[in-house]
């Protein structure tokens, strides 16, 4: 093969890329393999970090999360020198000023994320309920359809799912949950502050540790994206969690609960809380110790092109990163809550990863751990935040 | 008498039923990964205790996918170089600290014995610097390297020992003989040591197949690497579902022949065993 | 050897020499026959483990390594308006002591396992071949495969256990095996347990088949109770090999990683010493740290090893 | 009180007959020893008295007792094995007391009885000692005081000697012998030595593929070998065997042709249809005469080994087979002389082609009779 | 051509001097025994003949030449060992092939050769098969006629027939002293069983704790021991040992009273001044003469071993020290009864303090002087 990617791993995440990937490969002439990587977020990047370390050039193009163009910025070419200037013109300007490290463009925005709330529309019109609009009114309805649910037989069914193995994916549900409260909490504020421990915070989690068992399942605690699908997707599960990559999975042929299911923007805190959902979303780069960095480069502009990235939003409702997408006819039809939560996808908050640079994976293990052991029932929300706290101190230490 | 016969049956029967307990104990789990993978993917969310209709599509998914069979080309690759190199390596050490008494034997055996409890983490980075160095990172000859550091040890040691039981009377006969000590090892004593070498072999084969994380950091891409990390990476094989048939036929795949090797060889693992462990 | 030297060897010692040629050809032959393999150790263990030593006075990260200052011992512990280090970290400490915990349990259920398993073994009956090879299948089974399995199993909403023991009335509600966090040492545990019996019980049954059979004849004759045999004849016989099996385990449990990372990943309840390491190493790309990290953990191995061994010696010794 | 008797007693295993309708009846305080060739089963006999083995078919009785179904304790067996069997982990002290299960109710008598039995096989100085830590010698001692201590009614010994050096295997058989006139209880040993078997025993069974060939006391088989095998067995050098014609023969006596040396009549009882068969003559190696011959006559010594005390000249017969001559040393003939040989025609034996020894016609000869055949 | 010389040899492992100062001389064709007991340096001093472990201090020389540098090999040494050491996983040709084939001989040459040997030792319907197949005996042939195989100028053997049954080791014994004399080749043999060094030996080498005691042929060991170690190691059963006291002493004779016997003459030197020393006196047991004594006087016979051929019986001093008789069997004495003893006087030795033998006076006993004394 003259050329390696790495995309997803999720199935069909991974089989969309290959799709484009082979049309790139047809138009083009060159070949291209595409290399599997782990599921979990962390898994890839040590994979990334592994490889790019040992500066070998097995992978030339690789799929990076938001939140690693800081880190990885030495390892990756400087785009601008292979692309087209005006090559970013038509993206989000947000997300190429995230990839854009010391006036070098690292990565291109392929996808961009931000976690909403999927529910059973069959179900909520069943108990007459309505779309929740805060935490509080998820917790109720989830409480009150799973036990409706329970008593007509069927015992494993949940009110609701969400990701919360001690991953990446948990800081970003845990992060939706406190920045959904007024005043939204922060772990580390723009100024490098440590902030985590603050009353929206213990508010949040309180909260969320309450679901578990409740209308959660105890295994939630080990779920990452498609475990909370598999349970939802099969029809055990009332409310979930996730990225919009789960839409077009849901409403597929096989699905159980085809047609049954609405997506909306995740739940406020509170009444005066607002909607937040985080910044996910995946970037093209290319590899300095790729051999043939110019042909990666036209391999990652097509397949972030207009044409490719209508596509996937069809394909698999993943997220574009044009804005001129969200007007297309065909994407709205396909996916119709890209018109209606436009702005959950413009305003979604990043995670505290700028600032905190290399040490944003600690601190993100951190909060994740905290998160997790307060799930769990170990330790209060305050006590657990309060720990914390130091811990991020402790990895602050003299800076970030 | 009669209470004799009595007290004898219910001792009998008690046995019996702690060995089907042990055996339940045993291969249940391996008979329910069985009994996974040979279930269509629409009732594994079912649970059920045996298969009713047998469906390999599971098997097919897994076998179809190039990166698993890479895999187990790899494995196989990784593991009988693996051998090779360390019943050579082991068999020529073995002689040297088995049969001949010399100034920092004891220390060389002490280094052996202190590389076997290395905790594979602690070398981790160095390794990887090393392997980086070498240029065979990503490659299966950094697996074959890095996996000598916990076969070689086992394997001079138990070879050491095997050699010890050689009588000395052979060597010298060699001697008198007029033969080289490559010449009395090559030709008097490795035909000697083929069952300690199966066995050695076997037990490094085991190892080096069954190895996770030196696996897991020294390989990147899905051409190089080997069974166990493929397992452990294998997520939906299809869009629909939980992987779980897949990863129970692969499960399946890779351990079906280690169990047969250990069947085989299983007297002789204990033989290998008493003396690499208990007499050494 | 040349005739020169040889002549010469002669001329110097006429009458003392240290060995004949013979010998001291194998001492030349032993040292050549050792070199490949001590090459081989010194590049793959020898000098990572001195790298490993270095890098953790450093601040070298994966993608920077030769990048590193050379920053003392802060890395272990330091203090600059707050202790700071590994040994700061709670989450150590809190690894550590996951560490010890499953080493001991595992290890202790093995050994009470795997001699049970062996005696089971040791006795003639009809099958027993096929008995013996099927309580190898665990062992043969590699580890992340075990793992996979068990994860299956022990699955919140499809797994078989919870099925078993919700059918057998044991619980009411499906456990979360993996994720509770009260649960999830004891899932580690049981793979562990299931997985490394056959070991132990492997060394047990090889000791159990040296035992001078005679001794048992003669027990015989004295009209001894089976049990008061077993405890006082075979247990004292067969704890050298106990013990090294017992150590062996140890050694492994104390570097557990593969059962617990595909099983629980990273979570802190079952975080162990290596995953805690590689954690750092790895994910946090902190090579200095989790060097630190696994330099602590091979000391903490080492000093057990060696407090083992000499109380296990002791112990034989005094008994004997 | 311990007559042990054994009738008819069969062992198999699988379907191989090891020991084959045995029986025999020992006396109290007897001292008997099995001997034979190896595998002949002495092992799986003792074995099946004691217990360890359970008899396929036949009783066996202690004090007129049926004890088949006992077990070894009860039958109130000692035994002492080939190895010892000694628990290397315990103390001499505790291998002997470990039989005694009065333990739990009396520490006081356990401890009497231990030093007891250390006195009488001189062990006092030992008793803290592990096995590991005693001579060969010792260690036959503390298995014999382990078998002791319970003071049974009966004690086995399984080749208990066989692991020891030359002089300490003449040492620990004096000491077996005495220990027996000490304690006077009855005694079966097995071994393969001969020199054991005759020096030791009251009586001796010889073993020959599960049978019995012949029960007797020493002199008896030495000297009247109720068939060619146990002539063979017993005495060393071993006696020879001649090829002989039988010439006549009649219930007072016969005559016979030897090779070699001319016609001869002995005191054997030959039936007159068995004149012109093949029979072998037995001549113990003291019981030839050597005279020297002229060149080309008698035959030819072809090697002589002095012992000292005596000398074993080699004979070279014209068939090929080698004679053992024992004579006073040093020999008078040396290697390469050719001699004239004759016997004491009423010292040897003849055998008929079944290997069963021909009976003596008169009484002449020493008169004791209680030798016993056995059954086949 | 081969003889063999060791000039004041020593070996020492670590601080513990195994071999003492040795020398002795060798004559080419000859078969020398080293006896003596266990752990006294035996197979140390073949194996430093033989190369395989290097002399501490002194020289070793073969054919005149100095070899303690050389390999066995190059020394021209083939060795039988103990437990035979054939290659398992080697046919027997293979076996006797191995060294011809590492001496780069041609094929053909290797193929003669390994076929005449096997001939000579009746191996040649054996070549094929592996050692496994074969019987001990056998085993041991393949083993000699590996070593021959070579061609060597000295045969070594440790204890080549220890793991033989008595039966079979008096064969093999046989066949090692017939192959002696066909190949004629020196031979040094290492054995504790001292019939084997009696029957097989041209010259004995006794070893005590790494020193020589004495070189000679078997019946001077055996007539003429020069001291009290050889006398009781050589003959079985071992020579009797008396305190006795020296009465009178010149270099005619001498006096010497024997409790319970009385007063003797015998023909050994005795200095002047030696006179009332505490002597041993050594009588073999074929040398002890018993007549009946009344109740109350002599020596009790305490035991009587019947073997058949001959009888040992055991009498009680009144020191505590029991003596062994050999007579004919059966005994005319029994357990219990009561005896005067006595022996001849010109058969007996006499041992002084530090247990060397005091010569005899006279020339009237055998005159052959050829035996070597230790240099110690
Ligand atoms: N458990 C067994 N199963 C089958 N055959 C056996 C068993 N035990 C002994 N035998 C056979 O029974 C025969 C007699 O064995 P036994 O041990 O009694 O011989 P032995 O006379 O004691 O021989 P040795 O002098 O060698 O000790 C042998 O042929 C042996 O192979
Ligand atoms: N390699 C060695 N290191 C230390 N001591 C040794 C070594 N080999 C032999 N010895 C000692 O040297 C002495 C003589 O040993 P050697 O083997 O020559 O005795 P041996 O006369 O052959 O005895 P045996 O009749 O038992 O074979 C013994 O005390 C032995 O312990
Ligand atoms: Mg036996
Ligand atoms: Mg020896």
């Amino acid at each position: 093969a003259d050329l390696t990617i790495s995309c997803g791993a999720v199935g069909a995440e991974l089989q969309l890329c290959q799709a484009g990937v082979a049309r790139w490969e047809a138009q083009s002439g060159h070949s291209v393999e595409v290399v599997s990587t782990p599921n979990s977020a962390t898994e890839r990047l040590s994979l990334y970090q592994q490889i790019l370390g040992a500066q070998s050039s097995d992978i030339d193009v690789l799929q990076i999360d938001v939140v690693w163009p800081g880190m990885l910025a030495p390892h990756l070419v400087d785009l601008n020198q292979y692309l087209p200037t005006n090559a970013t013109q038509d993206f989000f300007q947000s997300i190429v000023d995230n990839n854009t490290v010391d006036g070098r463009l690292v990565a291109m925005p392929w996808f961009t994320d931000a976690g909403v709330l999927y529910y059973r529309k069959d179900l909520l019109d069943k108990y007459g309920l309505e779309v929740p609009a805060t935490w509080q009114q998820l917790t109720e309805a989830a409480r009150t359809v799973q036990a409706g649910e329970r008593e007509a037989g069927n015992s494993g069914f949940w009110g609701y799912v969400f990701q919360g193995r001690a991953y990446e994916g948990l800081t970003v549900n845990a992060l939706e949950w406190i920045a959904s409260y007024p005043e939204g909490g922060t772990i580390v504020n723009d100024q490098g502050d440590i902030t985590i421990d603050n009353p929206q915070a213990a508010q949040a989690l309180t909260l969320a540790a309450s679901w578990i068992n409740d209308i959660s399942p105890q295994g939630v605690l080990n779920y990452t994206e498609e475990e909370a699908r598999g349970v939802f997707q099969s029809g055990n599960a009332l409310f979930m969690r996730n990225w919009p990559y789960a839409w077009d999975l849901v409403q597929s042929e096989q699905s159980d609960i085809r047609d049954n299911v609405g997506v909306v923007a995740l739940p406020a805190g509170g009444e005066n809380g607002q909607s937040a959902a985080v910044l996910g979303g995946w970037n093209l780069a290319v590899s300095r110790y790729s051999e043939h960095p110019q042909l990666a480069a036209e391999l990652v502009a097509f397949l972030t092109s207009p044409e490719e990235q209508k596509r996937r939003a069809i394909d698999g409702s993943y997220n574009p990163t044009l804005p001129a997408l969200y007007q297309d006819e065909e994407v709205l039809a396909a996916v119709p809550f890209f018109g209606t939560l436009y702005n959950t996808f413009t305003s979604a908050i990043p995670r505290p990863s700028a600032v905190t640079g290399d040490k944003y994976p600690r601190v993100s293990n951190a909060f994740f751990n905290t998160v997790h052991e307060v799930l769990s029932g170990n330790t209060e929300a305050q006590q657990g935040l309060d720990g914390l706290q130091s811990e991020l101190r402790r990895i602050k230490g003299r800076g970030w | 008498m009669t209470l004799r016969t009595l007290k004898g049956i219910v001792l009998k029967i008690g046995f019996w039923l702690l060995v089907a307990v042990l055996m339940v104990y045993a291969i249940f789990p391996f008979y329910y990964a069985l009994v996974t993978s040979l279930k269509p993917s629409s009732e594994l969310f079912q649970v059920s205790y045996w298969v009713d209709s047998v469906d390999f599509s599971n098997y097919a998914t897994v076998l179809s996918q190039p990166t698993f069979l890479a895999a187990i080309r790899n494995s196989v690759i990784v593991a009988v170089s693996v051998v090779l190199i360390a019943l050579l390596l082991g068999l020529t050490a073995a002689w040297a600290l088995g049969r001949v008494r010399f100034r920092g034997r004891t220390t060389v055996m002490m280094i052996v014995l202190g590389v076997s409890m290395f905790p594979q983490v602690a070398v981790l980075s160095g390794l990887f610097e090393v392997i980086r160095t070498l240029d065979l990172y990503n490659s299966p000859g950094g697996l074959i390297l890095s996996y000598t550091i916990f076969t070689l040890p086992f394997t001079v040691w138990i070879l050491t020992t095997f050699m010890r039981q050689l009588p000395d009377e052979l060597e010298e006969a060699a001697i008198v003989d007029g033969a080289s000590p490559w010449v009395t090892l090559t030709k008097v004593f490795m035909p000697l040591l083929w069952p300690a070498m199966a066995t050695t072999g076997l037990l490094a084969f085991i190892a080096a197949w069954n190895e996770f994380l030196f696996a897991l950091t020294f390989t990147l891409t899905d051409s190089q690497r080997t069974v166990p990390v493929a397992i452990a990476l294998i997520s939906g094989g299809s869009q629909y579902e939980l992987p779980w048939g897949p990863i129970m036929a692969a499960s399946v795949i890779v351990t079906v022949p280690l169990v047969v090797l250990v069947v085989i060889f299983q007297r002789r693992i204990v033989s290998g065993l008493t003396a690499g462990a208990v007499k050494g | 050897m040349t005739d020169r030297a040889f002549l010469q060897q002669q001329a110097d010692s006429p009458r003392r020499e240290r060995g004949t040629r013979v010998r001291r050809r194998r001492v030349r032959a032993a040292w050549l026959f050792l070199a490949p393999m001590l090459v081989v150790l010194a590049a793959v263990a020898g000098w990572p483990l001195v790298r490993t030593f270095w890098f953790s006075m450093t601040d070298a990260s994966l993608s920077s390594l030769e990048g590193g200052q050379f920053i003392g011992l802060e890395n272990y512990l330091v203090y600059d308006n707050g202790w700071y280090g590994i040994m700061a970290d709670p989450m150590w400490w809190q690894s550590v002591w996951n560490t010890l915990y499953f080493t001991l349990v595992s290890v202790s259920l093995e050994a009470v396992l795997g001699v049970i398993v062996a005696l089971v073994l040791n006795a003639h009956f009809r099958g027993r071949t096929l008995v013996r090879a099927a309580m190898l299948i665990p062992w043969a089974i590699p580890t992340v495969v075990s793992a996979k399995i068990w994860a299956w199993m022990l699955n919140d909403q499809f797994g078989i256990i919870n099925h078993m023991l919700l059918g057998l009335g044991l619980i009411d509600a499906p456990l979360s095996w993996t994720a509770d966090a009260s649960l999830s040492m004891w899932a580690v545990i049981i793979v562990d347990v299931w997985k490394a019996t056959p070991f132990v019980a492997l060394l047990v049954l090889a000791a159990l088949q040296m035992l001078p059979s005679d001794c048992y004849e003669a027990a015989k004759v004295d009209g001894i109770h089976p049990v008061r045999v077993f405890f006082r004849v075979t247990l004292p016989l067969i704890m050298p090999a106990l013990l090294v099996a017992i150590i062996f385990r140890a050694l492994d449990a104390l570097r557990v990683f593969d059962v617990i990372y595909v099983l629980t990943s990273n979570a802190a309840s079952t975080m162990t010493m290596s995953i805690y390491a590689r954690q750092q190493l790895v994910e946090f790309q902190d090579v200095g740290y989790g060097s630190a990290a696994s330099t602590l953990l091979f000391m903490i191995i080492a000093l057990i090893t060696v407090v083992y061994l000499y109380i296990g010696r002791r112990q034989l010794g005094g008994g004997s | 009180m311990a007559g042990v008797k054994l009738e008819r007693v069969n062992k198999r295993f699988g379907s191989t007959r090891v020991i084959d309708d045995v029986s025999m009846a020992i006396g109290d305080g007897e001292f008997v020893v099995f001997v034979g060739p190896s595998g002949c089963g002495k092992s799986t006999l003792l074995r099946l008295i004691a217990g360890l083995e359970s008899i396929t078919n036949g009783d066996l009785l202690i004090d007129e007792q049926r004890v088949n179904n006992l077990t070894p304790q009860e039958r109130g067996i000692g035994m002492v094995f080939q190895s010892y069997a000694l628990y290397p982990h315990m103390s001499v002290y505790q291998n002997i007391a470990f039989g005694l299960k009065l333990a739990k109710t009396d520490k006081q008598t356990v401890d009497e009885r231990v030093r007891q039995t250390a006195r009488i096989l001189q062990l006092d100085g030992l008793l803290e000692r592990l096995p590991k830590a005693l001579s060969g010698g010792q260690r036959q001692r503390v298995a014999i005081g382990r078998a002791m201590a319970r003071e049974p009614k009966i004690l086995l010994f399984d080749e208990p000697l066989s692991n020891l050096d030359a002089a300490l295997r003449v040492q620990t058989r004096n000491e077996i012998a005495g220990l027996h006139k000490r304690l006077g209880s009855t005694m079966i040993y097995v071994t393969h030595d001969q020199v054991e078997a005759m020096t030791l025993a009251d009586r001796i069974v010889v073993l020959n593929a599960g049978h019995v060939e012949q029960i007797g006391t020493p002199q008896e088989l030495y000297e009247r070998p109720a068939s060619r095998f146990v002539a063979g067995f017993i005495g060393s050098p071993r006696m020879n065997f001649i090829h002989v014609e039988a010439r006549t023969g009649n219930d007072r006596g016969c005559r016979i042709n030897v090779p070699g040396v001319g016609e001869r009549d002995l005191p054997q009882q030959l039936p007159a249809d068995a004149v012109g068969e093949r029979l072998e003559l037995g001549v113990r190696p003291e019981h030839l005469h050597l005279t020297p011959a002229a060149q080309g006559e008698g035959v030819e010594v072809v090697n002589v080994e002095y012992l000292g005390s005596e000398a074993y000249l080699y004979l070279q017969m014209a068939d090929g087979e080698l004679l053992v001559c024992r004579t006073e040393a040093p020999s008078r003939f040396e290697r390469g002389e050719r001699v004239t040989l004759d016997f004491d025609a009423d010292k040897v034996h003849l055998f008929d082609g079944e290997g069963r020894a021909l009976p003596v016609a008169d009484a002449a000869r020493r008169s004791d009779r209680h030798s016993e055949q056995a059954p086949t």
